[in-house]
């Protein structure tokens, strides 16, 4: 069975042939894209039923933006970037809860510790190609769960990692109350901004066309004088890094780790949600979190068998919309 | 630590590991003729065994279950590939992966609701209660009639691939399905059943798995997890790897239980990455 | 009467077009050898015949059938074989089992243990090596294990890619000496070949495919005279 | 094949009927969506795992918290004011649960929270509650949340701990030379389970002979039998929870090891039994908060099952479940005593409350907020002495409420 | 005779038992235009992976302006100077036909740079157009590769290759597929870029190979049976039989 390039696209990838209009609406969403994020972000805790749903949606956001960059960019389905998540989350929590480091140390140690994780797997698991691939990255995020539950006088283990609130933030001689939910989504909102524009940045960047390239065809990235095996492994780093700081996010959000974050399961839903909103297109990864945490938060008010639901809703995707929810607007709606 | 502790974890590690074979079985079968790996496996595994309860429940007698159950999930996996995995052939890789990773919420959740969350009691079938003494210590009879379903099911299975026309066709099959075609082999016919074997012995392992353990919903999501190990150790596809990779498996949790018991589940995946640090491919997995 | 009938058949490889109106008539019992330069399109033309190919349109009559939709596996079935040029010997099986595939989705009723003793006796290269592994012999050997697996099942036709490629003179002889017996036993025979000379001696007609079109078609012993033509369209 | 598998067809209508009696939980549920208009309504906040393998005694407990409240907004509500219950869905996950407590905290203004069943899910919401001076009621067992790291002003604790329940059933199980093997679950609440075993075995002289660790979650407990056999105990005490509870004493059973020793747990689980059968768990002893049948000798817990029956068809309150209806009513016992819902004094009045609901006589020890309670000691009955669908186990100890069964004050950091 | 730009020296590659390259001695010239040629499975595919690095031969060496490139990773081949095409025509399909080449132009240089914008590096998209112009699809830089006729698609292959601006240029069946009219473009195209670099050759279309071709290879069964001009190749009598089929000793 051949992979068939066709499945991912690049929605935002301009056409001569089209409406003129909706090439120009393309182009605005790619040239103005961090900033509409930003906007779209800025309103999201005023639509959304409750804030703490909105600052999941910035965090799951990153999340799926960070692993975007893997799978939907360079075409690499992981299922263990869950580790990466969990390990920007524990290293956050520890070095504050553990070594008083100030907040914003703690994020960079976060970010960093997630990174050397990702280096780490990458470089077990980079080697092995298409299915052995997403297995082993599973099993060697599972083996970092069970790392992490073992380790429970650093972790908290099955209890989960805690003691380390935050309860307000000093920038500058501002003091912000982090107990307060608009001020903490619009902290946090700084993180997903700033996670949106690196993002945006690597994809704009040369590396971000190589690795494009090798997603497309990874036979002639190579004949054209790229070290794919160097450049998957850069990208698996950058999307651990980014993950890792959707974990401190979250663990400044929830003041917790719980031991969940490691979980396949929570790998499952980051390829849920990019899927959902559409991987390999910028905007996607944040439409599909938005939309699989309303889609939860709806669904399991109606009744508790909501996971049900949302496995249909998955399969339908799979089969009818490879492209998801903004993959599918851009080719209908925006083309 | 005296000489026969050690000869019956021994033993106590091939018997956890044939079910760890049986486990992983069916998802390498299936891999290995389709290219599909399936992440509802853990899910069937449990239908399995609710599925031999029920039968069980219908018959009175726990063997209509364990020969019945099988081959009625079998045939609910051939629809599964009918309807929902044959329309992403020629697709990306991923897809299949993708798509029974959703069904597994389905058939988890559907479980709940016909089932309840409790655990369901699967009693040992009362031939088969008690223990038996090997010499060196005790072990349950039904773990043993266990080990020999699992040694006759491999038997057979090595006979139906070894030994019939269909055999045959999925050995042929599964190195070349474009000269099978030109022989005139239906091959989308035999993915489907194929398949549906599978995912039998998906079910044959939740259905032996039942009495031992409790049967309830979540009783699929580790077999899962294990499963992979089992199968990314032996080498992805290679029946041969999946039998090694569970016995092997099982005597080293066996084996490390007689130190550090809690460690049982890290050793398994720390076996694993060790395999891959040295064969990336897995005992028995064929290069690309 | 016609076995095969290819009309106006148009071929692609994607965006590729490889075949421009192939239009070829076989008629039963014949051997048509199909002849050209490499990358002329023989192979998509039996490839197409076959089943094989991603997208085609024109019309392929086999036998009186329609064969446009159907799948390579039923065309089998109605008697149509195939003996592709890289022979496809399945790695892992022994001989025999090979030659049992192609009969396990045979329409014919053969009893397979006769069909194996008969092949045995018309390869006696193979009949030494039953039960050693198939992709393990020589090239040589593989090809006749391949074209006996395509003839075991007593197909009413057989598609042959190449089948002289890399293959010692001798055998390439007594492959003759094979083909010409399954004509006199009526099975008819479309042979792809480079080989020209060989290929024309062996066939009753002959016709010429250069860059995806029919050029030329006559008996084979005419175009055994004609050298220009032979050097116009399969020399260097 | 027996009883439990000829009853499948029946166990389902009654779980469709018990699914009918959620009805009035889900209609709570679709209040999120509403804009809540400022009114006095008393709102408590109730996260429980609605998903996840502890669903059915999550719905066991959001029944008998919706009975507390129930019974009183029927007699007119707390000064006036009614009372209502938010179920939220943690989905046995602390990240949920964290976020449905934020929601419950920062959108519905929730007066106080109860509810969590396992213990990371408790210590979350603990973390978010005791961060925004929220009056918490934990009913999930832990001796984690007693310690004064994890202690808040606002965190009372109405469930037992495994310090108390270990304690209780050592007393009973154990006798001065018996030998002792324990098979424990490698985190947090295993180590606090073996840990109160162990020393309850030491006031009584009884020794341990071996101590096997186990990962938490692991469906196969066969490699660990032929250790635990060799050390010849006379007692296999099994310090794990739910379905590890479940597999492991199975496993043990089916090797034979009742025979041999007997089974000890520290907390008999209602919907284990259920789910494992009779047969495995004939003869096992170990400890509960609550069992239905204390309705024969205790005029609350007669009340509180008449009630519980009459609310759901006649169903049974199980032990978890009957922490949802104990926690929300020493909640609304204290915001009764303290005239509303202003949290220091409603944390006074619970601080000073003496209480008897369900389960006899309790109330909060100051240092803590441990709820300090009588402990059962059940033993699992034999099939054959069932009188009845749920007559699981028999009382065989009651022991008294008591602070000397907890860890001092000091012990968990507290000043003394 | 200038000196050889690329050279194999006894270069043989095996597959299992198979033999598929065996002992091929040769030396190209700069600026030249050698057609490799021979039956279906005469190591014609072999030898291109070999000289472009997707295989590492199993003997013998090749070495590029004096350097020895065996067991060199393929990657580099293309920083060195040697650039190639491929027979089934293989693109990034869902790019436009600038990023195409364009991602190829970079590939050389500021390849792992995520700090600066594409922008910034006109030189890359400047090159990439010039390669497109220089292949005659200077309409068609927006478009989507996929969607381009195949002959266009033959042509950016070409692009590809060429915007590396290698020293030796490895085209394996440009014309693969095409039409006469589309031929005919890729023949003219092809005389041009054989003005200024060394162009090595797969193809069928012996009229074409005739005309183009300063010299020619003939494989057979993985062995160089002939060298020389298109005269002398077609005068060759061991040619002939392997084109003709007259039947020899033949192993």
């Amino acid at each position: 069975m051949e992979r068939d390039m066709t499945v991912k696209s690049i929605p935002l990838a301009a056409t001569s042939s089209g409406a003129r209009k909706a090439t120009d609406l393309a182009a605005a969403l790619t040239n103005w894209r961090v900033l509409l994020s930003i906007a779209a972000l800025c309103l999201l805790p005023w639509v959304l039923p409750s804030k703490a749903l909105a600052v999941n949606v910035l965090v799951y956001g990153v999340l799926a933006m960070g692993y975007n960059l893997l799978f939907g960019y360079t075409g690499l389905l992981s299922f263990g970037h869950a580790a990466f998540f969990g390990a920007g989350a524990y290293v956050t929590g520890i070095a504050i809860g553990q070594f008083g480091v100030p907040w914003y140390g703690a994020v960079l140690l976060g970010v960093i510790g997630g990174g050397l994780l990702a280096l780490a797997i990458g470089a077990l698991s980079i080697r092995t190609r298409g299915i052995y691939f997403s297995m082993v990255t599973l099993a060697l995020a599972q083996l970092v769960y069970h790392v992490a539950l073992q380790a429970s006088s650093w972790t908290g283990g099955e209890n989960g990692l805690r003691g380390f609130t935050v309860a307000k933030i000093d920038i500058a001689g501002f003091s912000i109350n982090f107990l307060d939910p608009v001020s903490k989504y619009y902290v946090l909102m700084v993180f997903a901004a700033l996670a949106l524009w690196f993002v945006s940045r690597i994809l704009n960047s040369p590396f971000g066309a190589a690795i494009e390239a090798i997603r497309e065809n990874e036979t002639r990235a190579r004949t054209c004088g790229y070290d794919v095996e160097r450049t998957k492994l850069i990208s698996f780093v950058l999307s651990g890094l980014i993950c890792a700081l959707a974990g401190t996010m979250s663990a400044l959000h929830l003041a917790f780790v719980p031991l969940d974050v490691l979980h396949y399961q929570t790998s499952g839903m980051i390829v849920m949600m990019t899927l959902l909103g559409g991987a390999s297109s910028f905007f996607g990864p944040f439409v599909g979190a938005l939309a699989f945490l309303l889609m939860e938060d709806v669904f399991s008010l109606w009744t508790s068998h909501w996971q049900i639901i949302v496995g249909s809703i998955f399969i339908l995707f799979v089969l009818f919309l490879p492209k998801g929810i903004w993959g599918t607007f851009l080719a209908r709606v925006v083309r | 630590m005296d000489a026969e502790l050690i000869l019956i974890q021994l033993f106590s590690g091939v018997a956890l590991g044939a079910i760890l074979v049986i486990t992983a079985l069916g998802l390498s079968i299936i891999f290995g003729m389709l290219g599909v790996v399936n992440f509802a496996h853990g899910a069937l595994f449990m239908i399995g065994a609710y599925a031999g309860l029920w039968v069980a429940s219908l018959t009175g007698s726990f063997w209509w279950g364990l020969l019945v159950a099988p081959i009625m999930i079998g045939v609910f996996g051939m629809a599964i590939e009918w309807l929902l995995v044959r329309p992403l052939y020629g697709r990306s890789v991923d897809d299949p992966l993708l798509l029974t990773f959703g069904l597994s919420y389905v058939l988890v959740e559907a479980v709940r609701i016909v089932f309840g969350n409790d655990g369901i009691p699967f009693p040992t079938p009362s031939q088969l209660t008690g223990v038996a003494n090997l010499g060196v210590g005790y072990f349950p009879i039904y773990r043993l009639f266990v080990i020999v379903v699992v040694a006759v099911v491999l038997l057979l299975l090595w006979l139906a691939l070894e030994k019939t026309k269909f055999g045959l066709i999925v050995r042929a099959g599964s190195r070349d399905p474009t000269i099978m075609r030109v022989l005139g082999v239906n091959i989308s016919k035999v993915w489907l059943l194929v398949f549906g074997v599978g995912v039998g012995l998906a079910a044959l392992g939740g259905v032996l798995a039942g009495p031992m353990r409790t049967v309830n919903p979540e009783m699929g999501s580790l077999v899962l997890i294990e499963a992979f190990v089992v199968t990314v150790i032996g080498g992805l596809g290679s029946l041969l790897g999946s039998v090694v990779a569970g016995l092997l498996v099982g005597v080293a949790i066996s084996m490390t239980a007689l130190f550090a018991p809690e460690m049982g589940t890290i050793v398994m995946f720390a076996l694993m990455a060790l395999v891959l640090l040295v064969r990336p491919r897995g005992l028995f997995g064929k290069a690309a | 009467m016609a076995m095969l009938e290819v009309q106006d058949l148009h071929a692609w490889y994607g965006a590729s077009h490889i075949l421009h109106g192939v239009s070829i008539t076989v008629r039963q019992g014949e051997v048509v050898a199909l002849v050209g330069r490499n990358g002329a399109g023989k192979t998509t033309t039996i490839r197409s015949v076959m089943g094989l190919m991603p997208r085609i349109s024109g019309g392929i009559r086999f036998d009186g059938a329609d064969l446009t939709a159907l799948k390579a596996h039923d065309r089998y079935r109605l008697g149509l074989a195939y003996v592709p040029e890289e022979r496809r010997i399945v790695p892992g099986l022994t001989v025999r089992e090979n030659l049992q595939l192609g009969l396990v989705a045979s329409a014919a009723k053969i009893n397979e243990r006769e069909a194996i003793d008969e092949i045995a006796e018309s390869f006696p290269r193979l009949k030494e090596r039953l039960d050693q592994e198939g992709a393990t012999m020589s090239g040589g050997e593989q090809q006749m294990l391949a074209i006996a697996r395509a003839m075991i099942g007593r197909p009413k036709m057989i598609l042959l890619d190449e089948p002289s490629e890399g293959i010692m003179p001798v055998l390439v002889e007594e492959m003759g000496v094979l083909f010409r017996r399954l004509r006199d036993q009526g099975v008819t025979l479309l042979l792809v070949e480079q080989n020209v000379e060989w290929a024309l001696r062996l066939a009753d007609r002959a016709v010429i495919v250069d860059q995806g079109e029919v050029v030329h078609e006559s008996s084979s012993a005419a175009l055994l005279a004609d050298k220009a033509i032979q050097e116009r369209y399969c020399a260097v | 094949m027996n009883d439990a598998i000829r009853n499948l067809g029946q166990r389902k209508i009654s779980r469709r009927a018990a699914l009918a009696g959620l009805g009035a939980g889900a209609s709570f549920l679709a209040m999120p969506w509403v804009a809540r208009a400022a009114d006095d309504t008393i709102r408590i906040g109730f996260p429980t795992p609605l998903t996840g393998p502890y669903a059915a005694e999550a719905k066991d407990q959001v029944k008998s918290a919706e009975l507390a409240i129930k019974l009183v907004n029927d007699k007119g509500g707390i000064g006036g004011r009614k009372v209502e219950l938010l179920v939220r869905d943690g989905k046995l996950n602390g990240g949920e649960a964290a976020t449905r407590t934020l929601e419950l905290i920062e959108k519905d203004k929730v007066h106080a929270v109860v509810g969590a069943l396992s213990s990371a899910v408790q210590l979350a919401v603990n973390e978010v509650t005791r961060a925004r001076g929220v009056i918490y009621i934990s009913i999930s067992q832990s001796d984690t949340i007693n310690e004064k790291k994890d202690s808040s002003k606002y965190t009372f604790h109405e469930a037992m701990n495994p310090h108390m329940t270990t304690a209780a059933v050592a007393r009973h199980a154990f006798k001065k030379g018996n030998k002792v093997a324990h098979l424990v679950a490698d985190y947090a609440y295993g180590h606090e389970m073996l840990r109160g075993f162990k020393r309850a075995q030491a006031a009584i002289g009884a020794e341990t002979v071996g101590e096997l660790l186990h990962p938490i979650g692991a469906p196969d407990y066969s490699t660990l039998m032929p250790r635990l056999r060799a050390m010849k105990p006379d007692i296999l005490c099994i310090s794990n929870f739910g379905r590890d509870q479940a597999n492991s004493i199975k496993q043990a059973v089916d090797f034979g090891m009742k025979q041999q020793m007997k089974i000890v747990v520290p907390v008999l689980l209602h919907n284990q039994r259920l789910a494992v059968g009779p047969e495995v768990f004939e003869g096992v002893v170990g400890g509960a908060n609550y069992y239905w049948e204390l309705e024969s000798k205790l005029p609350s817990a007669k009340t509180f099952n008449d009630a519980f029956r009459a609310a759901n068809g006649g169903a049974i309150p199980t032990d978890y479940g009957a922490y949802g209806f104990t926690g929300v009513s020493s909640l609304l016992l204290a915001m009764q005593a303290a005239g509303g819902t202003d949290t220091e004094k409603v944390v006074a009045a619970l601080e000073g409350l003496k209480y008897d609901v369900a389960k006899g006589a309790q109330h909060y020890r100051k240092c803590d907020h441990q709820s300090v309670q009588s402990v059962l000691v059940l033993e699992s009955k034999k099939k054959a002495d069932m009188k009845g669908a749920n007559d699981f186990f028999n009382i065989v100890e009651n022991e008294a409420p008591s602070e000397d069964v907890l860890r001092s004050c000091k012990e968990l950091g507290f000043p003394a | 005779m200038s000196a050889p730009l690329l050279a194999v020296e006894n270069v043989g590659r095996r597959f299992g038992g198979f033999v598929a390259l065996d002992g091929v001695t040769a030396q190209f010239e700069p600026n030249k235009v050698t057609s490799i040629i021979g039956p279906n499975g005469a190591g014609k595919s072999t030898f291109f992976n070999v000289l472009s690095g997707v295989l590492t031969p199993s003997t013998g060496s090749i070495r590029f302006k004096g350097q020895n490139l065996t067991g060199t990773r393929q990657h580099k081949f293309v920083h060195l100077g040697i650039a190639r095409s491929y027979q089934i025509t293989n693109i990034f399909p869902e790019l436009s036909a600038h990023e195409n080449v364009r991602v190829a132009a970079q590939a050389a240089r500021s390849r792992y740079n995520i700090w600066r914008n594409r922008s910034h590096f006109p030189e890359l998209g400047e090159r990439a157009d010039a390669a497109l112009d220089s292949v005659g699809l200077g309409g068609k830089h927006n478009e989507t590769a996929k969607f381009l006729a195949h002959g266009q698609q033959r042509a950016l292959e070409i692009a590809i290759a060429l915007v590396s601006d290698p020293e030796v240029l490895l085209l394996d069946e440009p014309t693969a597929g095409m039409g006469p009219e589309e031929t005919k473009d890729m023949v003219a195209l092809l005389e041009k870029l054989a003005r200024d670099r060394t162009i090595l050759l797969v193809e069928h279309k012996m009229k074409m190979i005739l005309g183009l071709s300063d010299r020619i290879l003939v494989l057979h069964h993985g062995r160089l049976i002939a060298d020389g001009s298109p005269r002398d190749i077609q005068a060759d009598p061991d040619v002939r039989r392997v084109y003709l089929g007259q039947n020899d000793g033949y192993a």
